[in-house]
């Protein structure tokens, strides 16, 4: 019998883990295809996440600022949308693990920007 | 051996790192007002935290997921934001009632105005978040604080009537010149002071920070078992003291300086001056718990990577998080707001704030997904849901007592 | 903050308002909040008696601690730095007690004697603390025995006051 | 499409009588796609129900037991959902979804079929790409 698992209660916001076991942010959302455009049963294409994301997910004024905010801090004039094509999904458990690594995700480019403003305080490249 | 040394290590640690300034200010001021009249609710906060910090310490280890990454989980994106709006407010004022602890301690053992030691207290927290290995830092501050002991020795040597004091344990009753309102939102505020959200936000990352596994379920248990209750004898030897001492002289602390007046009249400078220490140290201990668990619950809800194991480059957010906090913190504190005035708020809105973190734990403590056979037992369950229950109410009431009590004023 | 929206039945009008509403019930309780320990107009003599027991239990608060401070000082149980803190905030607290209820405006004649018996307790207690703050600052631990004489009986007057005004 | 587009649509049976809201996506594998990496997920039915609280903890579909006082205040408010096959929908626009036949005769959700009940937590995952 072939598997079944429901999406927002074992796939949304769940962990992703890059193929190097770093964080790589949460399912923020997930991207369905249609793939006849005429109805059919959509088929899950994409991972998607990035603040961005987040934010065209909640429906109050409050959580949508809050994460604009978080978006525009993070990498201002970037989409810091991250789209992995379900290919690249390797397991799907308590967490999601990738084929790819965390840094190639376009959301990872906040992650970058800040690690270059960190990177200049003395110390940040040593381990504590 | 060794894993003996280690484990009396961290049960020393976890006792030493129980009470921070919330528990300083809660317990010497419910000592003095209602002398051992909420006694009670100091055991009842105290069995709190550690039912709820055990499952906390079991999920981490199991599964190697911290709290706040399962709360985004359990609660949603929405709701989750809102919790994680919530709770970072409140940890964050925690901090800034933290920094101002230690400038305060510093203040009495100086003389010079608190003010001035606010920004190094914050660059000093933010270098240790920075730099210092995280097992270094918690056994330290954790070993340093157990300096409160002289609390329960000046209790101890204070030679008090034993079975008066366990009478008026037993037998609570609201003091003439207090109202039934201000000894309720007193309740809430101690048991706030005991079960803060933060402390299970920094024992789960804590425990995933020292990659805790199953092998280390036995070390968890001692930990909250033995650590806690040990702790928690700490804040009631507070408020033991301050009953003995400050109730009959009706004084009504409003200061640092006077929680450590009943040390002082019965050990002396010696023991005023290990008052003072530990003080100090319980205080920079919780700041540095406060500054990362504000930025381990940002972080986990987003998904981000966290944690002081990994170099500061290669969690840059996290590390951002962290400073910002401290900087905010540090700021509010420069505003000259009161220090002590600002514990008891972030006290009395933890309690408002309880459910927010202990239902998703007690939710994801019972899924076999994250924890397979060592799921909640029956009697776990049963307890942490009564607790769950007086959570519940607790913070429905809060805000409320809190205007009708005016903050607990006269 | 659900994920889901509001109920199908709503008229469109309807979530707004009720969002404005909402924002409007927490503000109101957020002001609360903040007012919560502040002090209020007072219109009846009541409440008066009541803000001035609670004005002479904080001044007893603060003659009480620089008592018991300057009991342990003479004991050699206080270091001097810790003795001139703790001396500097008990004469803050009773200034600032004595400048709270000073600007309660007493509703009736009643309350403005009230206030007189009050303010002769409140005077004396202040400016007995403002001395001992000052000798302390000087390290003049041989004089404070003299200049806190007068505290327990003022501490004792001010308990007796707090008890007959509750 | 996006599933949050879905999740908290309203779904309409033909007299116009509301159902209730979506509350899930019932996924299924299905067999290669994108690349023959191995099976990709389809999207089998919605679940829908009138309230939400509680379908988001799993207590009417996942492996989570107790404690006996959540499992009466979540689970129950859980229990008066509906099973939408997606066969049933006509029309999905404005977060409206319009369905063939009434409300009545649509079925209440299957349990989950595989729970991984038995699996190594956190290493362990049970969907997995050959």
């Amino acid at each position: 019998m072939a598997r079944r698992l429901d999406a927002a209660l074992e796939l949304l916001d769940r962990q992703l883990i890059g193929n190097g076991g770093t964080l790589a942010g949460k399912v923020d959302d997930l991207e369905l295809t249609d793939p006849g455009g005429n109805l059919e049963p959509p088929r899950v294409t994409a991972i998607l996440t990035g603040p961005a994301v987040l934010a065209g997910r909640l429906h109050t004024p409050v959580g949508r600022w809050l994460a604009r905010v978080a978006a525009r801090l993070l990498a201002p004039g970037q989409d810091q949308l991250s789209r992995v094509p379900f290919d690249q999904v390797e397991a799907v458990g308590a967490s999601i693990r990738l084929r790819v690594a965390a840094g190639q995700l376009d959301a990872g480019a906040g992650e970058a920007r800040v690690g270059r403003l960190v990177g200049r305080i003395p110390g940040a490249g040593d381990a504590a | 051996m060794r894993k003996l040394l280690e484990i009396a290590l961290g049960v020393l640690t976890a006792i030493g790192g129980f009470v921070d300034i919330g528990d300083l200010v809660a317990s010497t001021e419910t000592g003095a007002r209602f002398g051992l009249g909420l006694a009670w609710v100091l055991v009842v906060g105290v069995l709190g935290i550690i039912l709820y910090a055990e499952m906390a310490g079991r999920v981490a280890s199991v599964s190697g997921r911290a709290v706040f990454d399962l709360v985004r989980e359990r609660l949603g994106a929405g709701v989750g934001l809102l919790n994680l709006a919530a709770s970072f407010f409140i940890t964050l004022l925690t901090l800034a009632a933290e920094i101002g602890g230690v400038a305060l301690s510093l203040q009495l053992a100086t003389s010079v105005n608190y003010l001035l030691f606010v920004p190094i207290v914050g660059f000093l927290v933010w270098l240790v978040c920075w730099r210092v290995r995280f097992e270094v830092m918690d056994n330290a501050v954790g070993l340093l604080g157990l300096a409160l002991v002289v609390v329960a020795v000046a209790v101890w040597r204070a030679h008090p009537d034993w079975g008066a004091m366990w009478h008026s344990a037993t037998h609570p009753v609201v003091p003439g010149t207090e109202s039934h309102t201000a000894y309720w939102y007193f309740a809430i505020a101690l048991l706030g002071s005991a079960m803060t959200p933060y402390e299970v936000f920094f024992f789960s990352s804590g425990a995933v920070e020292q990659r805790w596994t199953r092998s280390d379920l036995v070390v968890n248990r001692l930990n909250v078992y033995i650590g806690f209750p040990l702790g928690g004898l700490l804040a009631l030897a507070l408020m033991v003291a301050a009953a003995l001492v400050l109730e009959p002289r009706g004084i009504d602390p409003s200061h640092l300086s006077q929680a450590a007046l009943p040390t002082s009249l019965v050990l002396g400078k010696l023991g005023l001056a290990l008052a003072l220490l530990g003080f100090f140290a319980c205080t920079s201990g919780a700041a540095l718990e406060t500054a990362l668990s504000c930025g381990y619950s940002v972080a986990q809800y987003l998904g981000w990577p966290w944690g002081k194991f990994l170099k500061p480059v290669q969690a840059p957010r996290f590390q951002l998080v962290v400073l910002a906090s401290i900087t905010l913190g540090a700021g509010l504190l420069l505003t000259t707001l009161d220090p002590v005035k600002l514990t008891e708020y972030a006290i009395v809105l933890s309690a408002a704030a309880l459910p927010l973190t202990y239902l998703p734990l007690l939710i994801v403590a019972n899924d076999p997904a994250y924890l397979g056979d060592k799921v909640n037992s029956r009697l776990s369950n049963a307890i942490a849901s009564a607790y769950l229950a007086v959570l519940v109410v607790a913070s429905v009431a809060t805000i409320p007592l809190m205007i009708v009590s005016k903050a607990g004023g006269g | 903050m659900t994920r889901h929206p509001r109920q199908p039945s709503c008229t469109p009008a309807e979530p707004t308002r009720r969002r404005r509403d909402l924002a409007a019930v927490g503000l109101g309780l957020l002001l609360l909040v903040a007012t919560a320990g502040c002090t209020g107009p007072v219109r009846s003599d009541g409440v008066y008696a009541s803000k001035a027991a609670a004005t002479a239990g904080a001044a007893g608060s603060a003659v009480q601690t620089a008592e018991l401070a300057v009991q342990e000082a003479a004991a050699g149980r206080l270091f001097s730095r810790g003795l001139a803190q703790t001396l500097a905030e008990a004469a803050s607290d009773a200034g600032d007690v004595q400048a709270t209820f000073d600007a309660i405006q007493p509703p009736d004649r009643r309350s403005e004697v009230l206030r007189g018996q009050l303010d002769r307790l409140l005077t004396p207690a202040a400016s007995a603390l403002a001395d001992l703050r000052i000798a302390a600052r000087w390290g003049d631990t041989a004089a404070l025995p003299s200049v806190a004489a007068p505290l327990p009986e003022l501490a004792a007057e001010l308990q007796q006051f707090q008890e007959a005004h509750q | 499409m996006r599933l949050s587009e879905l999740l908290g649509a309203e779904v309409v049976d033909e007299h116009g009588h509301t159902v209730g809201k979506v509350h899930d996506l019932r996924l299924v594998e299905e067999g290669p796609l994108l690349g023959g990496v191995g099976p990709g997920l389809r999207v089998e039915g919605l679940l829908v129900g009138r309230r939400a609280l509680g379908a988001r903890f799993g207590f009417d579909r996942g492996a989570v037991r107790g404690p006996w006082l959540l499992e009466a205040v979540f689970g129950s408010l859980g229990h008066e959902g509906r099973y939408l096959p997606w066969g049933r929908i006509r029309s999905i626009q404005a977060r409206q979804i319009r369905i063939t036949g009434t409300a009545g005769d649509l079925p209440s959700p299957e349990p989950l079929g595989e729970v991984p009940l038995h699996r190594k937590p956190a290493e362990g995952s049970w969907w997995i790409r050959k």
